[in-house]
C-alpha cells in the first residue's frame, strides 16, 4: 500500500513534467513549483546536519574551538546579500572563499595548459599523431586573433575550421546519445518500476 | 481560467503532501507482534582476544519491507542501550536466512558527536528497557566505564598541555590522574570484557520508518581464545653460516598478542609434542583440568611482538659450537644434526594463551641459494613534501611488458604495454632498447624507445606462440649493459592473447623475491613493516605522520569536573638498548614521588635480604633489587629526565619532552629482507650513512638521540616543489603579460584585432530585419553577470542595439537573470542615444520573462511566435534549452545569429544557426566592439600567450620526431 | 523536382512535433519492454578503469574513491556505472569509498550501495565507507586534504562516524593508497581532480560522464591524466559486462572471478535477456537496445529534414543563406 | 573602504594560495588546514543566500499578485515543508523528508531533462540542416559517431565503429585540445584578474 501509493505520486509527478511536450499547462507548472521548493527545502536540513553541526557547532560549542566563532560571523554575513545598505558586508564571506583561486591560477596552467602542451609535442610516427599536430595547431592559429585571416595563413587556420566542425560532430553525436539516455531511464522508471513490465 | 488552474495545483499540492501523514497510521493498524525478529543468538567469535560476540538472527521476509535492524546492549537486562545498526534494501530483503551482526574490537564509546542527553528510545512500550546511544553527560556514561575495557585516544598535544591534575583517595593512598574533558579525546572505545555477561536485542525498522517492537533481550558472553592457528612456517638451515632462518604467514593480528616464539622438537618426541597441545587444549576448556605434561620442545627463541604494528615475520637464530644461546631469554640449547630437529612457531597471547603452529622440518641448503642483497640501496628524506615520508631505494630501474594485445586478425601485428619502475636515484630515463625475437631465436626488431609512451608496436612475420624480448634502460649516466632483462610473452589460451611471462634480470627471476622495508624508531622494542615491494619495484615511501596520539586505558571519571580520568605518567622513549621506556610524568612532583618510592622499596628489599637465610629466596632478591636499582639509575642518570627536572616553568618542561617525545618517535632506521617468502632470505644490516644533515632540533632535545641522523632518518619538510617548476615560470609569464597588456589598453594604446568574419554577418542581419519590417531577438544567455559569455554578450548587445536603433528597427531583449536586467536595459537605451535616437527607445524591450530554465525557453519560444522576430541573436552562455529556441528560430524562417562559448552547444548552434561565434571569437567580437581595456588587454595577452604555446608545440614535435626529447620532458607529464 | 513532392515535402516539414514526439517514445518504449540481446563491445576507456580496479584486487593497502557530483537528473546514464564499479569492487574484495558533493547526491549514493551489496557480505566502515555529503564549497579543501591525510580531511562519514578509527582506514592514508578516484558527474568535474588530486598528488583519475562530456574529456584520455572514462550509458553497458564476464565469472577453476583477457571479451556475448543476470546488473545494456533504435531513429530524421530542406529550399530559389 | 579591504583580503589570500601550490613544507601545509577550518565553518551560511533568494523572488510574487502568483505559494509551501520534515523527523531513510526526496524531488529533476531527448528528435528532423559544407560534415561526423555507438552500427560495416573511434582519437582530441588550451587560458585570464584586483564583478554593485 504504501510503495503502491509512493509510485503513484512519482509517476503522476513525472507525467505531469512530461506534459509540458504537449504545451505549458497547470501540471507541469504545479510539479515545477514543487520541484523548486522541495529542492531548496531538502538542501537545509541536510547542510544543518552535515555541515553546520560538524564545522560550526561542534568547533564553537563542544570542542571550544572559539576562534572558529569569526569564520561562523564571516559566514552569517551572507544573509546581508540582499541588502541595499549593508549589501557589501557580505563580499567578506565571498572574498574569504575565493581566496582560492589564487591557488587555480598555477594548478590550471599546470593541467590544461603545460600537460596538454607535453602531449601536443609527441614525436610524429605516423598519419594521426601527425593530423593531430596539424590540427591543434591550426585551430591554435584560428583563434589567434592578432593576425588577419588571409592569403595562405588564411587557408592554413581554415584547415583548423574543418579539424573543429569534426569535432564538434563527435560532441554532437554523444550529446544525442545523453539526451536519449536520460529518456531511457525515465520510461524504464515508469513501465518498469511502477509498472512493473520490464524484468 | 488561470486561477482555476492554480487552484488545481494547489489541489494537488495538498493530495501530495497529506499522504505524508498516512504512513504512520497505516502501519500501526498491522500487527505488530509478526515484526519481532525471531532466533535471536549471541555467541562467542572463535581464535580473538575475547572482546568479540556475533549476533545472528532471522530476518524478516521482503514482504514486510523492512529498511534496517537496529541493535541495543547493556550489561544488565534492564538497561539496553543502542549500539549499531545494519541496513537493508528495502525492495530485495535480505537474501539469506541468518544476519549477522559482529561486535568485537573497540567501537564508539563517547565522543563529541555523541548526543547531550540519554534518551529513551521512541515508539516503543512505555517500560521498554531500550535507549539512545551513550550521551556526553557524564553522569550517564562514567558508570559505564567498569562495564568494558575503554580506550581513550588523546591528540598528544592535548594530553600534555590540556590536562587538570586531580588527586582520587584510593586504598593505598591518593593517586594522582591527569583529568581530560571528552572534547580533548579524539574518542573513546570500548571492547567487551572477557568472561561478562551482555545483553542484546534487536528490533526492526519499516520503510515508513516505524519501529517494530524489540525481541526478547538474550545473553552473551565473551571467552577469551587461545591465538588464531599460524599456517605455514618455513625452516631453512643455511649449512655454511649454521644459521637457522624462519619465515611464516602472518596471522590476523590483535591487540592481546605478545609474544612470537620458536622452538625446536627433536623429530622422535612429535608424539610427546602432540600430546602436550591436546592437554593444553583441554585445558583451554576446561578450567578445572589440571595439566601434567612439559613441552617436549625447546624455546630457541622469543621477542614481543609489537602491537599495534605489523611485526617482522621473519627470525634468524644462529648457532654457536653446536649451542644456541640468549642470556636474556634464558636460553641455553644443544643442537645436533640439524635433519633430526623439527621447528615449532607459537604465538602468545595476553591470558597466557599459547597457539602453536604445525611443525616444520629444515630445508638445509647452502647460503649460494639465499636471494643476492648487494643492491645499494639507501635511506633518504623524500624530496617535494612536508616533511612527512622517508624514501628507501635501491638498484637500478627496471622495465618490464605488462600486457599486449593483438592489432590484426592475422594476429602478426601486436602493442606490447611495457612499464617501468625507477627510483629518486635513477629517475631521468633516457632511453629503453627493446630487442624483439621470435621462437626460433631470430631478432625480429629492434626497438628504441626515446620517448617512453608506455606502449610498442610489434610487427611479428608470423603468428607466433612465443615472442622474446631482450630490454636495457640507458638512465642517469648508467648504460645499464650490465642489466639486461628478458621476458617472453606467451600465448595464452585461457585468455586467447600473448600475456607477459616472468621476468628475469640477467638471467635470474625477478618477482621471485619481494622486498620488505622495516622500521624501527626510539621508541618501539621491535622492527615493525613499513612496506613490501615486489622484486621488481625500487623504491619505498615509507610515511611518517605529523600527528600523534596517545593511548590510555579509561576507568575512572570525575562527574563533577566532567573529566575522564587516565594516568598521568608517559615514555619519552626507550632507553639505547631498547628494553626500559624512559618514564617521566606530566606532573613534576610524581616523578619524585615514584623516585622516593621505587629507593624506599629497594630500601625495604635490601633488610628483608639481610634478614633472610633461604639461598633461593636470596636469588630472588637480588633479582628484584637489580630491577630496581636499574630504574633508579634510568631516572637519576639519564640525560632527558635531568634536563626536565632543571626546569623552573612547566610548561617549558612539557615542551622540551613533547620534542624529544617528537624526536623518538618520527626518526626511522631501516633495514631490508628479500625472501622467497619461504625461509630463504637474506636481510641487510641497518642503513648508515656519513653525511649528517642538519636538523632542526636544539641541542639539548637531541641530546640523547646519539644516533639520529647517521641511522635514524628524520624526515625533512622542503621549501619548494622542484616538479612544478614549469608551471612557476608559466604563470610568471602569463600573469604579467595579463597585467601588462591590461595597462597598455587602459593607456590607450591601439592593439589590434583581426576583423571577425561574423561581425559582418551582424550587420547584414539587422538590414535584413529592417528590410522585412519586423523586429530583432537578443537573448543575453542564460547565466549571470559574473559569467564573462554574458558581459561579452552585453557588449555585443550595445552594438546590435545602436544599429537597430540607426534602422529604428524594434529590438526585443528577454532577460533569465534578475540581475542582468536592469544592465542590458541600460546598455539598450544608451545605445538609442548614440545612435541619436532616444525618442525610438521603448523601456520595456528589454523584459524579465522567469528564472527557471524551460519556462524561460517557453516564453522566448513565445515572443518569437507572436512577433515574427526577423533575426535573431543568441549571445552569451547557453545549457540544454539552446536547441529548442533556435529550432523555433528555424521554423519561423528567421535569420539566426549565435555565439557561445558553451562547447557542448556550438555543434548544435552550427547546424541550427546561420553563422555561429565559435568560443574565443564571442569574447573577440565583443572585445572588437566594445574596444575595453579590460576586454581587449586579457584578449591581447592571452593571444601572445598563445603565439608562444605555438610556437613551442612546433619546436617541440619537431625536436621530438627527432629523437631530441629534452623540450618535451621539460613540461610536466601529469 | 514536381510541384506535389514538394509540396509534401513542406508538408511533412511542418508538420506538428507532438507527432514526432509520440514516435520518440514509441521508439524507446518498445525496445525496453521487448528485450533483445545484442552485442556489447567494450572500448579502451572502459577497459582501462576496469584493469585498474582488478589490480587492487584483494589488496588491503590499496582502495578506489567514488565521487558523486550528480543528481538524480542524470542517473539514467550515470547510476548502472556506479552499480557496477560498486559490484565490481565487491565482488573483488576492494576496499572502496564514496563521497558526494551535492546534498541531492547523498541518498543516490546509499541507494547504489544498497543496490550493489546486497548480493555480498561487505561491512560498512570494513569493506566499504561512505564518507557521506560534503557541501561543494569544501571540495577544494578536501580534495587537496586528501592527498595528506584522508582522515582529517574527511573527518566523520555519513553515520558521523571518525573515519580514523575505522577498520577499513588501515594502511589507507592518501592517494598513494586510495589510488583511483572514479569521479561520476554530469559536468566537467573530473577536471578538477586533476588539476588538484593528480597534478599535486599524482592521484589517478577516472570520470564516469554523461555523453554529452565524453568528447571533450578525450585530450585528458590521451595524456593520461584521465586514465580512463565510461563515456555516458554506452561505458555502464560495457563495464556490466566487463564484471559479468571477468569479476562475476564463476567456474571450478576460478570461483572469484577470472583475470581480463581483450581477446575473451569481445568473443564472449552475453544474454540480457532471461533472469541469468539480476536486472539492477544489466539495466544499462537493456537502455543501449533502446539507444540503438533511438539514434537510427535520429539518423532517420535527419535525413529527411535535411532532404525536405534542400528540396523546399531550391523552390525559396535559396533566398535565406 | 568597503570595496578595498574585501579587495586586499583576496589579494594577499590570493598570493597566499599561489605560493601555497609551489611550497609543500609544513608550515603551507598548517597554512591550508587553517583555511579548510574556517572554510568549512563559513560554507553552511551559503546556504542561506539561496533560500532568501528563494524568498525574495516568490515573496515579492505573491503580494504583487502577478499572473500565477499561486504556484510560488506552493513553491515556498514545499521548502518549508520539507525543510520542517527533516527538522522534525530526521533525515534518515524511511522519514518523510527521504520519502520526499525519493518520490517527489527525484523522480521530477529526472524528468526534467528526459523532455530533452524529445526536443532533440524535433529539432533532428525540423532543425539540423546541412546549411553549410561546414555544418555539412559536422552532421556526417555526428550519424558516424551515433552509429558507431550502438551495436548496429558494427552490423552494418565494422569500420563504423572505427572511424567513430578514430574521429574521437584523432580530430576531436586535436579540436578539443586546442579549445582547451584556449578556454584554459581563458580561466587563468580571470582568475588573475581577480588575484589583481582588476576583476571586481563578483563582488556586486553599490561603493
Amino acid at each position: 500500500m504504501f510503495e503502491t501509493v509512493s509510485k503513484i505520486v512519482a509517476a503522476f509527478l513525472t507525467l505531469s513534467i512530461f506534459s509540458f511536450l504537449y504545451k505549458d499547462n497547470p501540471f507541469y507548472k504545479f510539479a515545477e513549483a514543487l520541484l523548486v521548493g522541495v529542492s531548496m527545502g531538502y538542501a537545509i536540513p541536510l547542510v544543518y546536519e552535515n555541515v553546520f553541526l560538524p564545522y560550526v557547532y561542534t568547533p564553537i560549542f563542544l570542542s571550544h574551538k572559539f576562534i572558529i566563532i569569526i569564520p561562523a560571523i564571516l559566514g552569517s554575513l551572507y544573509m546581508f546579500r540582499f541588502s541595499k545598505n549593508l549589501g557589501w558586508l557580505a563580499r567578506y564571506p565571498i572574498v574569504f572563499g575565493m581566496g582560492i583561486v589564487g591557488m587555480g591560477v598555477p594548478m590550471s596552467i599546470h593541467s590544461s595548459v603545460l600537460v596538454q602542451m607535453r602531449s601536443a609535442m609527441l614525436p610524429i610516427d605516423g598519419i594521426n599523431t601527425a593530423l593531430i599536430f596539424i590540427g591543434t595547431v591550426t585551430i591554435l592559429l584560428y583563434f589567434f586573433f592578432s593576425k588577419a585571416h588571409k592569403g595562405i595563413y588564411g587557408k592554413f587556420t581554415n584547415v583548423g575550421v574543418w579539424f573543429m566542425m569534426i569535432g564538434f560532430g563527435a560532441s554532437f553525436g554523444y550529446t544525442v546519445m545523453a539526451r536519449v539516455s536520460l529518456l531511457i531511464g525515465r520510461i524504464q522508471f515508469l513501465l518498469g518500476d511502477c509498472l512493473g513490465l520490464i524484468k | 481560467m488561470k486561477l482555476t488552474y492554480a487552484k488545481t495545483g494547489l489541489l494537488l499540492f495538498l493530495m501530495v503532501f497529506s499522504f505524508l501523514l498516512m504512513p504512520i497510521p497505516s502501519h500501526a493498524a498491522s500487527d505488530s507482534s509478526s515484526y519481532i525478529v525471531e532466533n535471536l543468538k549471541a555467541e562467542d567469535i572463535p581464535d580473538d582476544d575475547g572482546g568479540g560476540l556475533v549476533l545472528s538472527w532471522k530476518p524478516l521476509p521482503k514482504e514486510k519491507r523492512i529498511i534496517e535492524y537496529r541493535i541495543y546492549r547493556g550489561v544488565n537486562k534492564d538497561t539496553l542501550f543502542y549500539h549499531g545498526k545494519v541496513d537493508v534494501n528495502v525492495k530485495t530483503g535480505v537474501s539469506g536466512d541468518v544476519m549477522y551482526y559482529y561486535d568485537s574490537g573497540y567501537n564508539n564509546f563517547v565522543d563529541l558527536q555523541s548526543p547531550r542527553k540519554l534518551k529513551k528510545e521512541q515508539q516503543q512500550s512505555e517500560d521498554s528497557p531500550l535507549y539512545g546511544s551513550y550521551p556526553r553527560d557524564l553522569k550517564v556514561t562514567g558508570p559505564q566505564l567498569a562495564n568494558y575495557q575503554i580506550l581513550g585516544v588523546i591528540p598528544e598535544k592535548d594530553f600534555l598541555f590540556k590536562n587538570t591534575k586531580i588527586e582520587v583517595e584510593e586504598e593505598d593512598g591518593s593517586v594522582v590522574y591527569a583529568g581530560l574533558k571528552l572534547r580533548h579525546f579524539s574518542g573513546l572505545y570500548k571492547k567487551l570484557i572477557p568472561g561478562k555477561e551482555y545483553f542484546y536485542t534487536v528490533f526492526a525498522v519499516t520503510e515508513s520508518r516505524s519501529y517494530m517492537p524489540y525481541a526478547e533481550p538474550i545473553i552473551g558472553v565473551p571467552i577469551d581464545n587461545s591465538p588464531e592457528k599460524i599456517q605455514n612456517l618455513y625452516s631453512a638451515y643455511v649449512e655454511d653460516q649454521s644459521i637457522m632462518k624462519f619465515e611464516w604467514v602472518r596471522s590476523l593480528f590483535t591487540s592481546d598478542q605478545t609474544n612470537h616464539s620458536l622452538y625446536l622438537l627433536k623429530k622422535s618426541d612429535l608424539t610427546a609434542f602432540n600430546n602436550y597441545i591436546d592437554e593444553q587444549k583441554k585445558a583451554e576448556i576446561d578450567p578445572e583440568f589440571t595439566t601434567t605434561l612439559e613441552n617436549p620442545a625447546q624455546l630457541i627463541f622469543q621477542r614481543y611482538c609489537g602491537y599495534p604494528y605489523t611485526p617482522n615475520n621473519t627470525v634468524e637464530v644462529e648457532i654457536v659450537n653446536g649451542k644456541i644461546i640468549n642470556d636474556e631469554k634464558h636460553i641455553n640449547v644443544e643442537v645436533g644434526a640439524i635433519e633430526s630437529y623439527l621447528a615449532v612457531f607459537s604465538l602468545q597471547d595476553r591470558a597466557g594463551y599459547e597457539t602453536f603452529s604445525e611443525v616444520s622440518s629444515f630445508d638445509i641448503c647452502n647460503s649460494a641459494i639465499l636471494p643476492d642483497l648487494s643492491d645499494v640501496w639507501n635511506v633518504a628524506d623524500r624530496l617535494n613534501d612536508k616533511g612527512d615520508y622517508n624514501v628507501v631505494q635501491w638498484g637500478k630501474p627496471t622495465v618490464f611488458l605488462t600486457n599486449s594485445t593483438f592489432l590484426n586478425e592475422d594476429k602478426t601485428r601486436i602493442l606490447v604495454n611495457y612499464d617501468v619502475y625507477k627510483n629518486t636515484k635513477y629517475d631521468k630515463i633516457k632511453n629503453i632498447f627493446f630487442n624483439v625475437f621470435d621462437m626460433a631465436g631470430n631478432k625480429i626488431s629492434t626497438i628504441n624507445e626515446f620517448y617512453q609512451d608506455s606502449k610498442l608496436k610489434v610487427n611479428l612475420n608470423e603468428p607466433s606462440q612465443s615472442v622474446k624480448f631482450e630490454m636495457r634502460i640507458v638512465a642517469n649516466g648508467s648504460t645499464g649493459e650490465d642489466q639486461i632483462f628478458t621476458q617472453s610473452l606467451v600465448f595464452n589460451d585461457e585468455i586467447k592473447s600473448l600475456q607477459p611471462g616472468k621476468l628475469f634480470l640477467n638471467g635470474k627471476e625477478v618477482n621471485k623475491y619481494s622486498y620488505s622495508v622495516y622500521k624501527n624508531n626510539y621508541s618501539n622494542e621491535e622492527w615493525r613493516l613499513s612496506k613490501k615491494a615486489l622484486g621488481s619495484q625500487r623504491e619505498i615511501f615509507d610515511n611518517v605522520t605529523y600527528r600523534s596520539y596517545i593511548y590510555k586505558g579509561v576507568s575512572k571519571f570525575d562527574a563533577k569536573k566532567g573529566l575522564f580520568l587516565v594516568s598521568s605518567s608517559f615514555s619519552a622513549r626507550l632507553d639505547d638498548e631498547l628494553k626500559n621506556p624512559i618514564m617521566t610524568d606530566l606532573y613534576p612532583q610524581e616523578v619524585t614521588k615514584t623516585l622516593d618510592q621505587y629507593k624506599e622499596e629497594l630500601a625495604n628489599l635490601i633488610t628483608m635480604r639481610d634478614t633472610t637465610d633461604s639461598e633461593a629466596e636470596i636469588a630472588g632478591l637480588n633479582a628484584n633489587i637489580d630491577a630496581y636499582q636499574s630504574q633508579i639509575d634510568l631516572n637519576e642518570n639519564n640525560s632527558i629526565l635531568k634536563k626536565a627536572a632543571e626546569f623552573k616553568n612547566k610548561r617549558a618542561r612539557i615542551k622540551f619532552l613533547e620534542k624529544v617525545k617528537t624526536i623518538a618517535s618520527r626518526s626511522f632506521k631501516y633495514k631490508i629482507v628479500k625472501s622467497d617468502g619461504k625461509a630463504h632470505f637474506s636481510s641487510s644490516d641497518v642503513y648508515r650513512t656519513e653525511k649528517v644533515k642538519k636538523l632542526p632540533f636544539s641541542k639539548a632535545a637531541r641530546k640523547s638521540f646519539t644516533t639520529l641522523g647517521i641511522d635514524h632518518f628524520y624526515p625533512m619538510p622542503n621549501w619548494f616543489q622542484a616538479d612544478k617548476f614549469p608551471a612557476l615560470i608559466a604563470t610568471f609569464i602569463f600573469g604579467f603579460m595579463v597585467f601588462f597588456m591590461i595597462k597598455q589598453a587602459k593607456k590607450g594604446k591601439e592593439l589590434y584585432i583581426r576583423p571577425i568574419a561574423g561581425i559582418d554577418e551582424i550587420d547584414n542581419a539587422i538590414g535584413r530585419a529592417t528590410e522585412m519590417g519586423r523586429p530583432i531577438l537578443f537573448v543575453p544567455g542564460l547565466s549571470g553577470i559574473s559569467d564573462v559569455a554574458t558581459l561579452a554578450g552585453l557588449s555585443i548587445l550595445g552594438r546590435v542595439a545602436k544599429k537597430a536603433a540607426e534602422y529604428d528597427t524594434r529590438i526585443l531583449v528577454p532577460v533569465r537573470d534578475y540581475i542582468v536586467l536592469p544592465i542590458a536595459q541600460e546598455v539598450v537605451k544608451e545605445a538609442h542615444y548614440e545612435a541619436g535616437r532616444p525618442d525610438s527607445h521603448d523601456k520595456n524591450s528589454v523584459f524579465f520573462i522567469t528564472t527557471s530554465q524551460f519556462a524561460f525557453v517557453a516564453g522566448v519560444n513565445g515572443v518569437m511566435i507572436r512577433e515574427k522576430t526577423a533575426t535573431n541573436f543568441y549571445m552569451g552562455m547557453f545549457w540544454a534549452e539552446a536547441l529548442i529556441m533556435t529550432e523555433t528560430g528555424n521554423t519561423t524562417g528567421a535569420i539566426q545569429i549565435s555565439g557561445t562559448d558553451a562547447v557542448t552547444q556550438i555543434p548544435f548552434f552550427i547546424t541550427t544557426c546561420d553563422y555561429t561565434l565559435i568560443g574565443e571569437e564571442l569574447y573577440a567580437a565583443s572585445a572588437y566592439l566594445a574596444r575595453e581595456p579590460l576586454q581587449l588587454g586579457t584578449l591581447k595577452a592571452v593571444d601572445y600567450t598563445k603565439f608562444l604555446i605555438i610556437s613551442f608545440v612546433i619546436i617541440g614535435t619537431l625536436l621530438s620526431t627527432v629523437h631530441a626529447t629534452f623540450l618535451i620532458n621539460a613540461f610536466p607529464e601529469k | 523536382m514536381n510541384k506535389k513532392t514538394i509540396k509534401f515535402f513542406d508538408k511533412i516539414q511542418n508538420i506538428d512535433r507532438r507527432y514526432i514526439y509520440i514516435v520518440v517514445a514509441l521508439a524507446i518504449i518498445f525496445p525496453l519492454l521487448i528485450p533483445f540481446n545484442s552485442p556489447t563491445y567494450v572500448t579502451k576507456p572502459t577497459e582501462d578503469i576496469y584493469k585498474k580496479i582488478d589490480s587492487f584486487s584483494g589488496d588491503k593497502s590499496k582502495a578506489v574513491l567514488l565521487s558523486f557530483t550528480h543528481d538524480a537528473s542524470t542517473m539514467p546514464e550515470l547510476f548502472p556505472m556506479e552499480v557496477s564499479v560498486l559490484r565490481h569492487c565487491f565482488e573483488r574484495d576492494i576496499k572502496v569509498f564514496t563521497i558526494c558533493w551535492i546534498p541531492a547526491a547523498a541518498p543516490l549514493v546509499d541507494y547504489a550501495i544498497n543496490t550493489a551489496k546486497e548480493d555480498f557480505d561487505v561491512q560498512s566502515g570494513i569493506d566499504y565507507c561512505n564518507f557521506g555529503y560534503k557541501p561543494y564549497a569544501l571540495r577544494l579543501p578536501i580534495m587537496l586534504g586528501m592527498g595528506d591525510d584522508i582522515a582529517k580531511a574527511v573527518e566523520t562519514d555519513s553515520q558521523g562516524r571518525k573515519i580514523e578509527n575505522l577498520e577499513i582506514m588501515q594502511d589507507i592514508k592518501n592517494y598513494d593508497d586510495m589510488n583511483l578516484v572514479v569521479d561520476f558527474a554530469a559536468s566537467g568535474s573530473a577536471i578538477q581532480w586533476i588539476t588538484y588530486a593528480r597534478a599535486k598528488f599524482g592521484a589517478n583519475i577516472a570520470a564516469g560522464v554523461t555523453a554529452v562530456m565524453v568528447a571533450d574529456n578525450y585530450p585528458y584520455l590521451q595524456t593520461g591524466q584521465l586514465m580512463g572514462m565510461f563515456r555516458g550509458l554506452k561505458g555502464a553497458a560495457e563495464y556490466e559486462k566487463l564484471v559479468d564476464v571477468f569479476a562475476s565469472y564463476k567456474s571450478e577453476d576460478h570461483p572469484h572471478g577470472r583475470p581480463f583477457s581483450k581477446e575473451i571479451i569481445d568473443q564472449t556475448r552475453v544474454a540480457i535477456t532471461g533472469d541469468a543476470v539480476p536486472y539492477k546488473y544489466k539495466k544499462a545494456r537493456i537502455g543501449m537496445n533502446a539507444q540503438s533504435v533511438a539514434h537510427i531513429m535520429m539518423i532517420f530524421f535527419i535525413l529527411i529534414g535535411n532532404i525536405g530542406y534542400f528540396i523546399t529550399r531550391k523552390k525559396v530559389g535559396g533566398k535565406h543563406v | 573602504m568597503k570595496r578595498q579591504i574585501p579587495l586586499i583580503i583576496i589579494m594577499t589570500l590570493g598570493f597566499m594560495f599561489v605560493a601555497h601550490s609551489f611550497i609543500p613544507h609544513k608550515i603551507s601545509a598548517d597554512f591550508f588546514d587553517w583555511f579548510q577550518d574556517w572554510v568549512k565553518a563559513i560554507s553552511p551560511f551559503a546556504v542561506s543566500l539561496g533560500v532568501i533568494s528563494l524568498f525574495m523572488v516568490n515573496g515579492t510574487k505573491i503580494s504583487r499578485k502577478v499572473p500565477n502568483w499561486q504556484y510560488s505559494v506552493i513553491t515556498l509551501a514545499g521548502l518549508v515543508f520539507t525543510a520542517l520534515a527533516g527538522f522534525i523527523w530526521g533525515t534518515q531513510s524511511g522519514t518523510p523528508y527521504m520519502w520526499l526526496f525519493e518520490n517527489v524531488q527525484m523522480p521530477m529533476s529526472a524528468t526534467m531533462f528526459a523532455l530533452l531527448a524529445f526536443y532533440i528528435a524535433s529539432a533532428a528532423y525540423k532543425a539540423f540542416r546541412a546549411r553549410s559544407a561546414q555544418a555539412t560534415v559536422l552532421l556526417l561526423a555526428a550519424i558516424i559517431v551515433m552509429l558507431g555507438q550502438v551495436p548496429l552500427g558494427a552490423m552494418i560495416s565494422k569500420w563504423i565503429p572505427e572511424t567513430s573511434k578514430w574521429i574521437l582519437n584523432v580530430p576531436n582530441l586535436a579540436a578539443k585540445r586546442a579549445i582547451m588550451i584556449g578556454v584554459g587560458l581563458g580561466m587563468t585570464a580571470t582568475s588573475l584578474k581577480i588575484l589583481l584586483g582588476i576583476e571586481r564583478t563578483y563582488l556586486g554593485g553599490g561603493d
